[in-house]
């Protein structure tokens, strides 16, 4: 087995995750696709773990993990308040930062 | 690849089914498919992962991604009222699409071109599982200030989240 | 006086504790007497800053406090004369307040024959004009601010007169110029007081750049800003020193051009009118205009070695001076004016005496003119006080009314005329025949000089006769409903005490008979071995005493007319500015003398009149010059220029930031593309570099 | 005091007002007392601090950094946390943490439109720390960091407190308001002047690398001793950019003419307490750079930079009071009066001898107390007026007897009054110029010192003249029914200590001189030896 394909695997999952953020309107569905980004991250940091016989990697996506619930958790409770105030969950809709 | 190992046998039939559920999870019509297919998608990853050896954090994956993130997710998507079933106002038109698969298909390539630069036909060791121990020896030893800190970080999205979410009864 | 002198011996002897061999003379340390001389100096500011916080707390704004100190002064000083007398004393206290590099910065008393002399004429006559004032300002508006910058005066006069360094010296002279900014401006709601302060404040302040240049020049080339070490070094022919000599020696004196009202900087002194009385009665005694003849003192031997190019030009100036002055104060109908004009032409005395090379001459000058010079103005504030005009148009026959203003005004203005064997006739008979002496010794012009002197006397004798006659007799003209009065005793002791001091001032420089004055000034380190008279010099003695008595005597026949014809001069006196000169003049035409005056008067002093206005002209021209310039510089060159460009700058920031903020869309998911197109052209450049 | 001396001092002086200004954020904007004291005790307790500082200092050597420590912060461009304290930046610090404490003594009732004095406060205590930091730094790193630290507040200060007068930008035709003109154009001087000053740190970095000693260093000590011993030659041909590089950032915050024009609008529009701080200590962060960094790592280029550097501070002294002159606003006129006066402390500096490099030292501290009470009591008056032109002032001494009378005392010192602080910055410039270091041209600095002897006679015009505006003559009529509190007991709290502080100074220099003296002959010294071999 060799380090690229895993590599090139996790490449794949992240461009997919990258057109799903780019793509969708829903803001649920954004969070969704970033978690997508996240797990193909773990796959290149465990398989590259591997690669160098380190331990770290392993670590590493455990706090990606961590992270990551932590980002769900924070990004859903805004959505919420969110579509509480604007009965509305597109992100597209949200432009308060607009000049 | 070099098909006589078993491995990649098993390798190849995982990297095809994570594809095609990821590609489902971003490009369905139906939410609530979309979050099944996440959990396709992260059951395979974990599946990967203890191949290459990470036992505890393939089994992390399962248990917080699809025991937790995406119960959580299946929460959000029924709190937003999303349209259980298919839904049109979902993605964008159709220029939006091509310029993300644009920009996404030059990612990957730009991924490959590097990876495959860089390490081309290097291979994996062939001893590579480590144990659970090892990880709780290396967690709590030489990584236990960022292990406090993310708990830190964790607590504050947990008070974080309930601060945002909770609705003020008595205005 | 012998009596005096053995008791201060004795007392001196008590006090001596060690003797030094030095330039012939014997000098003692002086003992704790001198070791303590600082207290003098420190005292009224002392005094200054408790009336400054607590006047308006105590009794009088705190009026006797100063009168206290001041009198401290004098009692102290006089002790000091006394045992220096007996025996010389020359000490110096250094504190260091910092060092620099090599140089140290030191504050420090020098207790020696001329600080020492210094010390008891200007305890003296501030304790006169202090106590007098005391009277005199009572009710006025701000006394207690009165109070503390008069303190602040004597004590700045103080620090000038006991500096042991030149540094000291500078800083005392500043400080000279600011009480005297806030006392002549003291009724600061005119605006032409303020005006007339500031004019002082300034004109000595462009003085003060020579002084500056002048003070760090021997000071960089010595090493040190001690006197010591400075007049040592040009005793003993620093090499630097000799080469810089003239331009240093040439600095100091545009210094002491400005404090001392010399030409042509004698402008601020008569707008510094504008100050109460006893101030002026101070200023032009005691402790402002004599500073700079102090200075050329102080810097004699140094002047005497190295600088002796500059002595003639500073013997001009002093003619110059003396001539100008003396010509304008016949015009003057102000009689504080008249004592202004006559104090700088007594000035001009002085320092054509130091220029002449005569140390003791003009210092004894500046000794006896600060007792009589001080009394007139006193005298003159007492009538202005009963009167309630500064003009002597609006006076007349006060005789009858104010008999001791009257007598010590008269002793001590014919102190000033030179009349003989009053104070006045010995010192400027001392300066005249100094001139006379430098003119066969080395300096011909100064018989020009000394000409001038003689003729200056008679003018000075002819305006002091004026200012009397039109102010005590004939009668009175002032507002017939105010009749006038006799001042309180607290006004009219220190006329009286003044008055002893205008008399008896002079006997202690009698030539060849009693010189105590001579061997004061002689005990300091570097005594400078000016000429001394050993007699009376008969011919310039003869010369001084004969122009003044004419000058009185004209004065006499021309002032001292009837009432009505008085009167109707009057009326034209009261005209302003050059039309009154005129008019004075025609109607004087008919007259024998008149003939001779008039000469005198319109060509003679319309010229200076002309050139003072246009000094003055000169001084407010570049005033506005200054302004318009920096008005063009400000609006011109800052705002139009640097500015503008900038603001272009600015401007242009600004558009590109409007054009810019559009991409600015709100929307997260354009944001995230951008990111993301970023990142593959960072991973792109980056494969590019590592390719190679 | 073991303690105290390896570097935990300096370190408490520096961050006290931080961990105040991150207490002072989680205070309740409401709760304005607990605000007020909380900043008040920690700048107290900074400065008490740096009093103990003097006393530990060790004045016998001066010359060396000391109460110091250098600790690794980032290893991979090796720059240190290096702080420490020599004769020069020990007056200097104590300097600015005490204008600090008076400050927020001064805001105690006095608070600028819109109030908010939580946020204020956190300005001026995150001011505190840059000012202190930059004077203890002994790392260009550290160094730059202090000195841009100050900017942000200032700025915030200027634009969000200031004058909302609006004005027209001449040519542009602009109509803006005031305080956001001033800050924009302060923030963007000085940018662009520490853009370039960064540079020349950078390119001093990578140059020492190169040179014998083979190590590239932030460290303002080590470069110095290159500079002086190891490897005087070390810059090469790029010596003279680093230094006109240096010169940029220094001279924007001088302010040396012409890059002078956005103090008079930044202090006219900032609110006082901004104005004082601005002149008394943000103005030294320049000059201090000059004699800290350009002249001990660059003496070369110093000697061949110093006629340039004198013939600009002359030039500042002569148009700073021309432009005083014309001058209707009382504020404006103190900023311009600025100009002049560091043009008297960057001639000290140019001249490059122990006697100018003193002056400037002392310049700068006189400085700093007597424009900063200057400001102080212009911008009481303005509080009290509600106007700066002087054409409406007038009789002000008849008015607010004492506020006239601290004006008055303050403007006599400020025109360089012998016996007063301002006098011996000023003199002793004067006396530097006459004799520069060996090599400098004579002529061209003894006309700097004529040109600057007339300086001061301008300067005693225009503060005379302004003193005559405002403080004499007959009240207008505008002001007979309005009542005029005098001085009151906040002000007075905090401007005794400067009156104080200003005669001390003025009548033993010693206070300051005898710290610097030890210091600044180890400067010439070094650039001496340098500038020899």
């Amino acid at each position: 087995m060799t380090i690229a394909q895993f590599a090139i695997l996790g490449g794949l999952l992240f461009s997919v995750g990258v057109y799903g953020v780019l793509v969708r309107r829903n803001a649920v569905l954004v969070l969704l696709s970033v978690e997508l980004m996240m797990t193909a991250v773990n796959i290149n940091l465990v398989a590259f773990g591997r690669f160098y016989d380190n331990i770290s990697g392993q670590i590493f996506s455990l706090f990606v993990i961590a992270v990551a619930a932590a980002e769900v958790g924070i990004g859903l409770a805004i959505v919420l308040l969110i579509f509480r105030n604007r009965s509305s969950a597109n992100v597209d809709e949200l432009d308060l930062l607009r000049w | 690849m070099d098909f006589s190992l078993a491995g990649n046998w098993v390798f190849l039939v995982l990297a095809v089914v994570i594809t095609a559920a990821a590609m489902y999870t971003v490009s369905t019509r139906n939410v609530v498919h979309a979050a099944l297919a996440l959990v396709t998608t992260m059951a395979t990853a974990a599946a990967i992962v203890i191949m290459l050896g990470g036992e505890f954090v393939g089994w992390v994956i399962v248990l917080v991604y699809i025991g937790a993130v995406v119960v959580l997710f299946l929460f959000g998507i029924m709190i937003t009222r999303a349209q259980v079933g298919k839904a049109t106002a979902l993605d964008h038109e159709g220029n939006v699409r091509v310029m993300a698969a644009v920009v996404a298909g030059l990612m990957f390539a730009a991924i490959t071109y590097g990876i495959v630069e860089l390490f081309g036909d290097a291979q994996l060791p062939e001893e590579g599982v480590v144990r659970t121990v090892d990880i709780a020896d290396s967690m709590f030893g030489r990584f236990v200030i960022p292990f406090e800190a993310v708990s830190f970080v964790l607590l504050a999205a947990l008070i974080g989240g309930i601060v945002l979410a909770r609705r003020d009864e008595e205005r | 006086m012998v009596n005096l002198a053995t008791l201060a011996l004795s007392a001196g002897s008590l006090l001596a504790t060690a003797e030094e061999e030095g330039h012939g003379v014997e000098l003692s340390d002086g003992g704790l007497l001198a070791q303590y001389a600082w207290l003098m100096v420190v005292l009224p500011f002392v005094a200054a800053l408790f009336i400054t916080l607590y006047g308006k707390r105590t009794p009088r704004g705190g009026a006797w406090i100063a009168v206290g100190t001041v009198g401290f002064v004098l009692v102290y000083g006089l002790v000091l004369l006394i045992s220096h007398w007996a025996t010389p004393i020359a000490h110096t206290e250094n504190i260091n307040i910092a060092t620099i590099g090599q140089f140290d910065i030191e504050w420090g008393v020098v207790v020696d024959g001329l600080s020492i002399m210094m010390f008891f004429v200007v305890g003296a006559i501030a304790t006169a004009s202090f106590t007098y004032a005391v009277s005199y300002m009572e009710g006025d508006i701000r006394e207690t601010a009165f109070w503390a910058s008069f303190s602040l005066f004597a004590g700045a006069m103080l620090v000038l007169v006991s500096a042991a360094n030149i540094l000291q010296m500078l800083v005392g002279w500043e400080l000279v110029g600011l009480a005297s900014y806030l006392l002549i401006g003291h009724y600061w709601e005119e605006k032409e007081n303020s005006s007339a302060a500031m004019k002082a404040f300034l004109v000595n302040k462009v003085a003060d750049v020579g002084l500056i240049i002048g003070v760090l020049i021997p000071a960089l080339i010595v090493g040190s800003f001690r006197f010591h070490d400075i007049l040592g070094a040009a005793v003993e022919g620093n090499p630097g020193l000799v080469k810089y000599g003239f331009v240093i020696g040439l600095l100091l004196f545009i210094g002491a051009m400005g404090k001392s009202a010399q030409f042509p900087f004698h402008v601020w002194l008569p707008d510094a009118m504008a100050g109460p009385t006893p101030v002026s009665a101070l200023m032009h005694a005691a402790t402002m205009v004599t500073a700079g003849v102090y200075l050329l003192g102080r810097m004699f031997p140094f002047y005497n070695s190295v600088a002796i190019d500059v002595l003639p030009i500073v013997m001009w100036i002093g003619g110059i001076t003396m001539l100008i002055a003396g010509l304008l104060a016949i015009v003057q109908d102000d009689i504080k004016r008249v004592l202004a004009y006559s104090t700088v032409s007594q000035l001009g005395y002085m320092v054509a005496a130091m220029g002449a090379g005569a140390y003791t001459a003009g210092l004894f000058h500046l000794f006896t003119h600060a007792f009589f010079k001080s009394l007139l103005f006193l005298g003159a504030g007492s009538v202005i006080h009963a009167v309630h005009s500064n003009n002597m148009s609006d006076m007349g026959g006060l005789r009858k009314y104010m008999p001791t203003t009257f007598w010590t005004f008269g002793i001590g203005s014919l102190a000033l005329a030179g009349f003989p064997l009053l104070a006045g006739f010995f010192s400027k008979d001392e300066v005249l025949a100094s001139l006379n002496y430098a003119s066969s010794h080395g300096t011909p012009s100064a018989t020009f000089v000394m000409w001038i002197g003689i003729v200056t006397a008679f003018i000075t004798a002819f305006y002091m006769a004026r200012a009397v006659f039109l102010t005590f007799f004939g009668e009175y003209k002032g507002d017939p409903a105010h009749e006038p009065h006799e001042s309180p005793r607290l006004m009219t002791v220190p006329l009286q005490a003044l008055a002893v001091g205008a008399i008896v001032a002079g006997y202690f420089n009698v030539p060849g008979i009693f010189t105590p004055f001579t061997d004061w000034l002689s005990g300091r380190e570097f005594a400078p071995g000016d000429h001394h008279a050993e007699s009376f010099d008969i011919f310039v003695l003869v010369l001084g005493s004969l122009a003044g008595l004419i000058g009185i005597a004209i004065g006499y026949s021309f002032f001292f007319a009837d009432g009505e014809s008085q009167e109707a001069r009057d009326r034209r006196f009261r005209l302003p500015g050059p039309i009154h000169t005129l008019l004075v003049n025609k109607y004087y035409i008919d007259d024998f003398y008149m003939l001779i005056v008039n000469f005198i008067k319109r060509p003679l002093a319309n010229a200076a009149n002309w050139l003072n206005g246009l000094i003055d002209a000169a001084v407010s021209g570049t005033g506005i010059l200054m302004s318009v310039l920096g008005k063009f510089v400000y609006e011109g060159l800052d705002q139009r220029g640097i500015d503008a460009s900038i603001n272009a700058i600015g401007g242009g920031t600004g558009e590109a930031g409007g054009a810019l903020r559009y991409i600015q869309t709100g929307k997260v998911q354009q944001y995230a593309a951008v990111l993301f197109i970023g990142v593959l052209l960072l991973a792109v450049g980056f494969f590019i570099v590592t390719s190679r | 005091m073991e303690w105290f001396d390896s570097g935990w001092g300096l370190t408490l002086i520096v961050f006290i007002p931080t961990v105040a200004a991150a207490i002072l954020l989680a205070i309740p904007r409401s709760e304005e007392g607990a605000a007020k004291m909380i900043a008040l005790v920690a700048s107290l307790i900074s400065f008490f601090l740096s009093v103990v500082a003097i006393f530990q200092f060790d004045f016998g050597r001066a010359d060396q950094m000391q109460l110091g420590t250098k600790l690794e912060w980032i290893t991979s461009i090796n720059a240190n946390y290096a702080i420490g304290i020599d004769g020069i930046s020990l007056p200097l610090m104590v300097l600015s943490t005490f204008v600090v404490v008076l400050a927020i003594i001064y805001s105690w009732d006095h608070w600028p439109e819109p109030h908010n004095p939580k946020a204020f406060l956190i300005l001026i205590l995150f001011l505190a720390t840059g000012m202190a930091g930059t004077f203890v730094a002994r790392d260009l790193v550290l160094f730059f960091i202090f000195f841009e630290l100050v900017l942000l507040p200032m700025y915030f200060m200027i634009g969000v407190w200031g004058d909302k007068q609006q004005v027209t930008l001449p040519i542009v035709n602009r109509v803006v308001e005031m305080r956001l003109y001033a800050s924009i154009k302060f923030f963007l001087f000085t940018l662009f002047g520490s853009a370039f000053m960064l540079l020349g740190f950078l390119a001093l970095y990578f140059k020492s690398g190169d040179s014998q000693l083979g190590i590239r260093t932030f460290d303002i000590e080590v470069l110095s001793d290159i500079a002086t011993r190891v490897d005087p030659g070390f810059l090469g041909s790029a010596a003279p950019w680093i230094f006109a590089a240096l010169f940029l950032g220094f001279a924007v915050k001088v302010p040396m003419w012409p890059l002078h024009t956005w103090l008079p609008d930044a202090h006219t529009a900032a609110p006082t307490v901004g104005s004082v701080l601005l002149a008394a200590i943000l103005l030294k962060l320049g000059t201090y750079g000059f004699v800290r960094i350009s002249l001990p790592i660059l003496p070369e280029q110093s000697m061949n930079w110093a006629p340039i550097i004198a013939v600009l501070a002359v030039i500042s002294i002569i148009y700073g009071s021309l432009a005083c002159l014309a001058q209707t606003d009382m504020k404006r006129l103190i900023a311009f009066s600025s100009v002049g006066h560091m043009g008297f402390v960057m001639l000290g500096i140019s001249t490059m001898t122990t006697i100018g490099i003193n002056a400037a030292v002392i310049g700068m501290v006189a400085h700093g107390i007597i424009t900063g009470l200057l400001f102080f009591v212009a911008g009481s008056m303005s509080h009290r007026y509600h106007t700066r032109e002087m054409s409406r002032l007038g009789g002000n001494l008849k008015l607010m007897p004492v506020m006239g009378g601290i004006l008055g005392f303050t403007a006599m010192a400020s025109l360089g009054l012998p016996g007063l602080a301002g006098f011996w910055g000023e003199f002793m410039a004067l006396v530097g110029a006459f004799n520069p270091l060996d090599g400098l041209d004579l002529t061209l600095f003894r006309t700097a010192m004529v040109i600057g002897a007339i300086g001061t006679v301008l300067t005693a015009g225009y503060l005379l003249w302004m003193l005559q505006k405002v403080n004499l003559g007959e009240p207008k009529a505008e002001w007979a029914s309005v009542e005029l509190h005098d001085v009151e007991r906040t002000e007075l709290l905090a401007w005794v200590p400067l009156l104080v502080a200003i005669v001390a100074l003025g009548v033993y220099p010693k206070i300051v001189l005898g710290a610097t003296d030890p210091a600044v002959a180890n400067i010439v010294e070094n650039i001496t030896r340098a500038v020899g071999s």
